[in-house]
């Protein structure tokens, strides 16, 4: 075997909170070899960012750090800010966990990839870097990637955001990547092109990379050697085969067996653990048909919904030079009782159809119909009745959380608006933070205190917080480790069946989907190319895309994986354009 | 001319070697003492409107500082005393010919010539009384105050020689005479607008160098063209600097030679130097302070007994001491006891009497006469406190250190002071015109000239802010102006102080003194009290660094 | 966009027209300049007629109704005619030619100082919010509170009196006050004028940063913990280079809006270190006309520092938009 | 949106959250146990920490803070005792030794005008200590009312755009209007009234810069999520303002209240000008500051230090104010 490139030993992090000392990682050891990918696996909270910041020496300075990290043999505790400087970015680099808050608002896409070429090549024109960041974002699967390096990071979906980050991650070829959960907000398709992408890197370079995921398809298809980490501690560390079929600890065996799967009809033939406990949830979920969708009321019907955004040039004098069109007419409803799931290429506007929803207003073109009322013609009293009644988990819960507002406040923030007493928003807070699996005193902390999973249980948690009936979830588990994303999924199932409550989910976990959703309707382009039934629609998809879409989801079986892997993942994935037959864009383009 | 009091003046614990009244204090040389070549740097504190010194914006002291002796021939000068006399650098004479009806000669040096080539004879008086007469349309003359009482002027027995003959009586009749050379006055535009921008033809020791209009300096330099005695310097810079304290930095830094050091805050700055190639010269000016109190009707001080009270509760001492306690006043310096004659000139008397001395118990006396009754501390009539109050401009430094001084003094005889302070332009048109004021504070120039400061005693006169009088005043103020026999007016100026004191509308305070320092090998420059500079001595001593390069 | 300018203009249009219409009425309803020209104290008194002549040119007349002096000056407002000045040295020169003799002096003196104060400022502030508690953060801020608890002309006389100790202990100094010396020609007058312009310059600079340093700390502070930096150090971008390009471009937004109101106050000069500097801007002209009750005066320069105000708000709201592309 | 099996009939969350409560569900029931509970009891006292409580605690235990408050105590308690007990006025003369540098019987000395320095500096504080505190914040009250109210609405289409339109307009109109020339025709009034009204009319002329900041720190703020996020909740436009866009511009607030405190206490001299400053026999610091004399450094360096100590302590109580408002303070990302 080749040496180690990376080496960690007894590390340990902690933080002080308002709460007292939080330890986030403990007695951490592992190393990475050149040419090796390693997966990080586990508990939502665990410490696995926390233990990669520490790799790149980029822990928030209130964080007190102990034991070794050695990189290609040298020490990075007794390295110099300019030494580290000059390996970050270059021999290691990182792609964070948040990407969508991680891009500098003012600067342009195109602008802050080709930053990172110049920083280690300063011999490389502007000219040059520019090009090279052109290229990287096609390489990511960013249509039209000249029209785009000019945009600015607010311009880009989440997606598209967390594209970017890795574009800059890969830019100078690093020998070590580490990748803190880098598909969360891709669809399938894209996350396979991303993957490859790693995966070539690391083949054609010897590059090592460090996988940090919940998704243990990935993993399955990715990995050489798993690391399983609970409660901020290593719990076990073995080849990628050995973790699936052969776990040796308890935790390992209830994450596996708390992975969704899309092949769950098949699931006797696998003999890999994931996916037993997550079948309870599909049955809760679907059980209980009470009364036929026909006759259930209509809580939400959305039709013929545009949303188009300028482009525009001209940094002074804005220019109107054509149009995006993120939403290009699409309609489609829910019922009471009902979850229907919204998936689709990354890009193609599902976040975009969810704000307009929330706005609750008339939109540009179309439109939205709460209760079979349209939303346009809502008094202000009716509108702020419907507010309690509709929620939002949005996408990026960094964002969406106040970084000021202690979480505590965050969560009875909904309920002060209803007016809830103090005593009962006090219990609700501590019901609502164990339910997403948070403990109470959880509540004095900040966001930025919080790891990206417990974030997106904080949003989800506040979409909860008043009894809602129509919940529109924007990705809510995509940063969940499985085994608290089956119980939030439990949660949400046991809401519908008993109390009719409905969603609208979107997310590109197309195994989540197939476990919770009644319906599901697939987006391209700012259009539904596809709607059905869940079980027609997984069974027998019509489109093409779909298809694409099904045959591209990771299975968390390393052998099933490898001989899918083949087939999916195909080298001119990672010319960008595989997918795209025409170089033009998710939504349409006009001029 | 009113000062509202942003200067301060006199008094102090460092000056203790005393200054005779009419002492001049200006390093006189004889010119045979003096090197020649040098610059005099000095300052002023506004630059000037128009170099026309006859036209109504040129009347104003900055612009006579670099014009009057310097540019253009100054026919009358002041001595020491304020005594004047016929300037004999360019007039040989100037006396009355006849008292009555009165007539009056000016003769001219021979040979003199304007820059422009004109000569200076019969015709530039002319041109001076005609112009000033007031009769001609379209000039817009400083003032026709004298001139319109001359009845005629006419060409003497050369024509060097004007004889000007009076319709009545006048006092100040030296002061008329002045030349004027023809282009200055041959339209109102040229009279009006010719001299703007610069001092088109001069007749002087100097000529303009230069003008800056924009940063405010003016260079003037040694007229080779003068015909009197060579004067010494080279050049003299006159730099615009409003701010007193920018004018002591600069002092201090060595951008000037020689500066007036009128408030506490920029002798302090510049006192340190003195002794460091730099001295003090010091003399008793004309400027005096006082206090008015409004006399008016329905005012708390209509009546006498009330304002001879105010009189004699207030430590004029005290008051002193509070504005000028750090300035070299000498030791002892007494408080003002004329309120038309400055100490250092002929005829002065002390005619204060006991209205000029602080009595808390004769001032509570007064009150008691006029009605007051004390109750307590108060002295109170039909119920209600004596009530004064006390108008100041907004930035006046005297009147800040005053307030306090005037209202504890109040206090102590029962009366209460309400204290305002409004906006200095609003001081005089708001509030002392208005007669909206009890008790306020400025200075008055005792000018050399009795004249025109009729105004503010008269009992219908513009200026009597005080708005008390009486017959008999009025009548002694038109005797005065008329009498032409020195000690004679001397006398009725006296009588009319007097009578002045009794009717208690003034309280004269101190007389200010003038203060410079000043490099020490200048010479003939400085502290001059009355006396009008001879710029032909101004100079620094032989073998002074000042005079290489 | 066409139309969105023209909207604009117009509202500047008629705010400037409301603001300066309103210091004209408001001036000439409120102030004397007949007063301050003929002080009623003055012993000489001058004959009615010609006072009356003296202030219908100055179209100051106080018997003249307040209207018809109004439409008089609107009427030369139109036509490019600021009126002329008035005063107690009954100087009668154009307004327009004075304010234009002033500017160019204002302008070179308080430009470079402002120029340096906000570069000083915003480099400090920024320091000073990365090295927190460090003994630089202590003693720049010490320093920048002690300043801005001094009124102007002593922080300028401190300075002016440093100056003159060190000159009296090693025989060189700057000129304390005064931009030109009339002595002095060709290169030497040239010289002198650049070592004029270094004390003002420092002080102006000195004020600035002071305040700017504090504004600059804070809003660095803010930004400090953000992801994006994180990103920016993850790019191999060193401490200093990750806060000069990122940290100090998102830090710089809210003070656009100083900025650009400090280069609108630039022309209007600085009144004290005019003052005690002796230069002959348009800030000391501003409180001369209103304290020598100078009506027309007044109302040219409430004309001229509004449309430089609302100049300098177009600015800032162009620096803002230039700066943050989120709210083009 | 009726549903007949809605079991929320008693509009009581309890009811829910026992119901779904995961140890009662069944689906649940086989999923691994979450982390370790800590104790109970333990968890309740934290869990009712608010946010204020939060601020209060995090506020006092940053050492500046703490430091800020003893010095403004001092502060106050030196303006009102100082004068009681100090054994010269703020007017009374000792001529003799004016302008004379710090003694044992005058303690900061005394200036040309005979008054003793450290008497006026003492009685000058106390009303600069109001005019100070009382016009910053007013000033900032002001600010902070149009700045975020324009800022907000800004961003709510063509109406909002209006009224942002109207408010800047305010905001300019202000910044042209010649305030001194409007206190002039004031003046007359304004002499007759108390010196607390210089507060208000300080205020009223020195908040339209900081109002055009805040606008523009608000504009940003009102794209984030988290503003969107409460606005989807229901939540009013003022309390979203009060709660969120607030305290994340808090650091601007801040430090302009901060410098406000000076720049009102020097401004007030200002005020003079038409006849409205602070008057005999009343003192300020600004006042005594004004009577400078640069040669007699005591005359001039006590009442700035004193100012200057009044700024400082409220800045080092500001900035732990800000500090305790940023989770993100001390844990620097650079
Ligand atoms: N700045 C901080 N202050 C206090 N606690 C922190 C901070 N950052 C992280 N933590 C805590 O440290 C622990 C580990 O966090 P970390 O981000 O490494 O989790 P993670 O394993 O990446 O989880 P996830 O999968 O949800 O992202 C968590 O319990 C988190 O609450
Ligand atoms: N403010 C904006 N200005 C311009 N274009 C925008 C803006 N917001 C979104 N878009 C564009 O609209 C399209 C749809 O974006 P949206 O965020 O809805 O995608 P999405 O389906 O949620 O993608 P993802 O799964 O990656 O989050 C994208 O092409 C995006 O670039
Ligand atoms: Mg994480
Ligand atoms: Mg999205």
């Amino acid at each position: 075997m080749s040496e180690p490139i990376l080496s960690v030993k007894d590390l340990s992090v902690a933080f002080d909170t308002e709460a007292g000392r939080v330890q986030a990682v403990q007695d951490l050891s592992y190393q990475v070899r050149r040419g090796e990918a390693l997966a990080i696996v586990g508990e939502s909270g665990s410490g696995k960012s926390v233990s990669s910041l520490a790799v790149m020496g980029l822990l928030p300075k209130g964080a007190q750090i102990s034991g070794d990290i050695e990189l290609m043999g040298k020490k990075i505790f007794t390295m110099s800010d300019r030494q580290l400087s000059d390996l970050r970015g270059d021999t290691i680099s990182m792609v964070f966990q948040d990407p969508l808050s991680a891009l500098t608002p003012v600067y342009r896409i195109g602008d802050q990839i080709s930053e990172v070429v110049r920083i280690h090549h300063p011999e490389v024109s502007k000219q040059k870097a520019s090009e090279r960041a052109i290229e990287l974002l096609e390489a990511v699967g960013i249509p039209e990637p000249r029209r785009r390096a000019q945009q600015y990071p607010h311009e880009f979906s989440g997606g598209m955001r967390q594209r970017v980050m890795i574009a800059m991650a890969i830019a100078n070829e690093p020998e070590l990547i580490i990748a803190d959960e880098p598909t969360t907000a891709l669809d399938v398709t894209i996350q396979a092109q991303v993957m490859a992408l790693l995966k070539s890197a690391q083949e054609m370079l010897g590059a090592a990379t460090i996988l940090i995921t919940h998704d243990m398809g990935v993993v399955a298809g990715f990995a050489d050697r798993v690391l399983v980490m609970k409660d901020s501690r290593l719990v076990e560390t073995g080849d990628v085969e050995q973790i699936f079929y052969e776990p040796r600890e308890q935790y390992t065996r209830d994450l596996l067996s708390a992975v969704p799967r899309i092949d769950q009809g098949a699931d006797s033939e696998s003999r890999s653990v994931a996916g037993s406990a997550m079948r309870t949830v599909a049955e809760v979920a679907t059980s209980d048909d009470t009364t036929p969708r026909e006759q259930r009321p209509t809580v939400l019907e959305v039709e013929d919904l545009h949303r188009v955004y300028p482009i525009t040039k001209g940094a002074v004098v804005r220019r109107k030079v054509g149009e995006q069109r993120a939403v290009d007419g699409i309609s489609f409803d829910i019922r009471e009782g009902e979850c229907m799931a919204l998936v689709g290429e990354s890009g193609c506007g599902k976040t975009t159809t969810l704000m307009e929803i929330m706005q609750l207003r008339t939109p540009q073109q179309g439109e939205i119909r709460i209760d079979g009322r349209p939303t346009g013609g809502l008094s202000r009293a009716e509108r702020a009745k419907l507010r309690s009644e509709v929620t939002l988990v949005f996408q990026d819960p960094m964002a969406s959380l106040d970084p000021r507002m202690p979480i505590g406040d965050i969560l009875k923030e909904p309920m002060r608006v209803q007016g809830y007493s103090a005593q009962r928003m006090n219990e609700r807070v501590e019901w609502l933070l164990k339910t997403v699996e948070l403990r109470p005193e959880h509540a004095s902390r900040y966001p930025t205190e919080f790891s990206g999973g417990q974030r997106q249980r904080v949003g989800v948690a506040r979409a909860l917080a008043c009894d809602p009936k129509l919940i529109i979830l924007d990705e809510p588990t995509s940063a969940l480790d499985v085994t608290v994303q089956a119980g939030v999924l439990a949660l949400l199932a046991d809401l519908k069946t008993r109390l009719g409550v409905s969603y609208l989910f979107v997310s590109h976990d197309l195994s989540v989907v197939r476990h919770i959703s009644d319906r599901i309707s697939v987006m391209r382009k700012g259009r539904i190319v596809e709607s059905g039934p869940t079980h027609q629609v997984f069974e027998n998809p019509q489109h093409e895309y779909t298809k694409e879409l099904l045959d591209a989801v990771p299975i968390p079986d390393p052998k099933v994986a490898r001989t899918r892997g083949g087939t999916v993942i195909d080298a001119e994935a990672f010319q960008g354009n595989s997918h795209d037959e025409t170089p033009s864009e998710q939504g349409s383009v006009r001029a | 001319s009113k000062d509202t009091g942003q200067g301060g003046g006199s008094g102090g614990d460092s000056g203790n070697d005393s200054v005779a009244a009419d002492a001049l204090d200006i390093n006189a040389k004889d010119r045979g003492d003096l090197g020649e070549g040098g610059v005099l740097r000095l300052t002023n504190n506004a630059f000037p409107a128009n170099w026309n010194r006859y036209s109504l914006d040129g009347n104003e002291t900055n612009t006579a500082q670099m014009c009057d002796g310097v540019l253009y021939p100054l026919l009358v000068v002041s001595n020491e005393k304020g005594e004047i006399s016929a300037n004999e650098a360019w007039a040989k004479r100037i006396e009355l010919t006849s008292e009555d009806p009165q007539v009056m000669e000016v003769e001219l040096q021979p040979d003199m010539k304007w820059s422009d080539g004109t000569p200076i004879d019969y015709k530039s008086i002319e041109n001076v009384f005609t112009v000033m007469s007031g009769k001609k349309k379209g000039y817009n003359i400083s003032s026709s105050e004298g001139y319109n009482l001359v009845e005629k002027v006419e060409q003497g027995s050369s024509d060097l020689i004007a004889k000007i003959s009076f319709k009545s009586t006048y006092a100040d009749w030296m002061g008329l005479a002045g030349v004027l050379p023809d282009s200055a006055v041959e339209s109102p535009q040229a009279f009006n607008e010719g001299y703007v921008s610069e001092p088109k033809v001069t007749a002087g020791p100097f000529k303009v160098g230069k003008i800056d209009t924009a940063n405010k300096t003016v260079l003037l330099e040694r007229d080779d063209n003068w015909w009197g005695e060579k004067p010494p310097l080279d050049q003299v810079l006159f730099t615009t600097i409003e701010d007193p304290s920018a004018a002591a930095t600069s002092f201090q830094n060595g951008q000037l030679d020689a500066i007036e050091p009128s408030v506490p805050a920029v002798y302090s700055v510049v006192k340190p130097l003195v002794g460091k190639g730099n001295s003090l010269r010091k003399s008793a000016g004309p400027e005096w302070s006082h206090i008015t109190l409004n006399g008016s009707k329905g005012r708390p001080l209509e009546d006498v007994k009330v304002r001879q009270a105010v009189f004699r509760a207030i430590d004029r001492q005290e008051v002193f001491l509070s504005v000028n306690s750090t300035m070299p006043y000498p030791k002892d310096f007494p408080p003002l006891g004329n309120h038309i004659l400055m100490p250092n000139q002929d005829g002065y008397k002390d005619n204060s009497g006991d209205l000029g001395k602080h009595d808390v118990d004769a001032a509570k006396k007064l009150l008691e006469e006029a009605g007051y009754t004390f109750e307590g501390e108060e002295a109170t009539k039909d119920g209600k406190q004596l009530e004064l109050t006390y108008v100041y401009n907004d930035g006046s430094k005297t009147n800040e250190a005053v307030v306090p001084v005037v209202e504890e003094a109040l206090k102590a005889v029962g009366i209460k002071m309400k204290v305002q302070k409004v906006p200095p332009t609003d001081l005089f048109s708001k509030y002392i015109s208005q007669g909206d004021y009890d008790l306020t504070l400025f200075g008055y120039t005792g000018g050399v000239l009795l004249s025109g400061n009729d105004g503010v005693w008269k009992q219908k006169g513009e200026s009597n802010y005080a708005k008390v009088g009486s017959k008999e005043i009025d009548d002694l103020v038109g005797k005065a102006s008329a009498e032409i026999d020195e000690a004679k007016r001397l006398d009725l100026v006296n009588e009319l102080d007097a009578k002045l004191w009794e009717i208690a509308g003034l309280i004269p305070l101190w007389q200010s003194y003038s203060f410079w320092v000043q490099n020490d090998d200048l010479a003939n420059f400085g502290a001059r009290g009355f006396k009008d500079l001879d710029w032909t001595l101004v100079g620094y001593v032989k073998g002074s660094d000042k005079l290489k390069g | 966009m066409a139309r969105f300018i023209s909207i604009r203009v117009l509202t500047y249009v008629i705010l400037v027209f409301l603001a300066t219409s309103f210091a004209y009425l408001l001036a000439a309803s409120l102030m004397h300049p007949e007063d301050v020209l003929y002080p009623p104290a003055a012993p000489k008194p001058v004959p009615e007629a010609t006072a009356q002549a003296y202030m219908n040119a100055r179209n100051i007349n106080p018997d003249v109704p307040l209207f018809q002096r109004y439409a008089n000056w609107l009427g030369g407002l139109v036509r490019g005619d600021f009126g002329v000045t008035t005063g107690t040295n009954k100087e009668m020169r154009p307004v327009l030619t004075v304010l234009s003799e002033r500017i160019p002096i204002s302008l070179r003196l308080v430009v470079l100082g402002t120029v340096i104060g906000t570069v000083v400022g915003v480099v400090v502030g920024m320091v000073t919010a990365v090295r927190r508690r460090s003994i630089g953060d202590r003693s720049a801020t010490l320093l920048s509170f002690v300043l801005v608890s001094l009124p102007t002309p002593v922080v300028i006389l401190v300075v002016q009196q440093i100056n003159q100790a060190i000159q009296n202990r090693t025989g060189y100094g700057l000129p304390a006050i005064n931009p030109v010396n009339p002595l002095l020609h060709g290169w030497d007058a040239f010289v002198y004028e650049s070592k004029a312009l270094v004390m003002p310059t420092i002080v102006l600079a000195v004020l600035a940063a002071a305040s700017y340093s504090r504004y600059m700390k804070v809003t660095t502070l803010d930004v400090l913990g953000s992801d994006y930096l994180r990103t920016a150090r993850a790019k191999g971008l060193t401490r200093g280079k990750a806060m000069n390009r990122h940290g100090l471009r998102m830090a710089l937004i809210p003070m656009g809006q100083y900025f650009a109101f400090a280069i609108g106050a630039a022309f209007t000069g600085s009144l004290f270190v005019e003052l005690m500097f002796n230069w002959q801007g348009v800030g000391r002209y501003v409180i001369s006309a209103i304290s020598m009750a100078d009506i027309n005066g007044t109302a040219a320069v409430v004309l001229y520092t509004g449309v430089l105000t609302l100049l300098s708000a177009t600015l800032a709201d162009f620096l803002q938009g230039l700066l943050d592309p989120r709210i083009r | 949106m009726t549903n007949p099996s809605d079991l929320r009939g008693a509009d009581d969350a309890a009811t829910l959250q026992i119901e779904s409560d995961h140890r009662a569900n069944a689906v649940l029931e086989g999923l691994p146990p979450s982390e370790a509970e800590p104790p109970a009891g333990d968890a309740r006292s934290l869990e009712s920490i608010g946010r204020g409580e939060l601020l209060r605690r995090r506020f006092l235990r940053n050492p500046s803070a703490v430091t800020g408050m003893v010095i403004v105590l001092l502060l106050i308690l030196a303006a009102i005792f100082a004068p009681m007990l100090y054994q010269y006025g703020p007017f009374e003369r000792d001529l003799r030794n004016a302008l004379t540098g710090p003694t044992q019987f005058h303690w900061f000395g005394v200036d040309e005008n005979g008054y003793d320095v450290f008497a006026r500096t003492m009685v000058g504080l106390r009303i600069s200590l109001v005019i100070g505190a009382g016009t910053a914040l007013l000033t900032t009250l002001l600010a902070l009312l149009v700045g975020t109210i324009a800022g907000y609405v800004s961003y709510k289409g063509r109406w909002g755009a209006f009224v942002d339109g109207a408010l800047v307009n305010l905001i300019n109109l202000f910044l042209v209007i010649p305030g001194l020339l409007l206190l002039m025709l004031f003046s007359p009034v304004l002499q007759q009234a108390s010196w607390l009204w210089m507060i208000p009319l300080l205020a009223v002329f020195s908040w339209m810069l900081t109002a055009r900041v805040l606008r523009a720190m608000t504009q940003q703020l009102v794209r984030t999520e988290y503003v969107e996020a409460s606005r989807f909740m229901g939540v009013n436009p003022v309390v979203t303002i009060v709660r969120h866009i607030i305290p994340n511009i808090a650091s601007w607030i801040i430090i302009d209240t901060t410098l406000g405190v000076s720049a009102a206490i020097l401004g007030e001299t200002g005020l003079s000008f038409i006849g409205f400053g602070i008057q005999y026999p009343n003192v300020s610091l600004g006042t005594v500051l004004q009577g400078y004399n640069i040669s007699a450094p005591w005359t001039w360096i006590p009442p700035a230090a004193v100012l200057a100590a009044l700024v400082i302590s409220v800045n080092l109580m500001g900035e732990a104010l800000r500090d305790a408002l940023d989770p993100t303070s001390g844990s620097s990302r650079v």
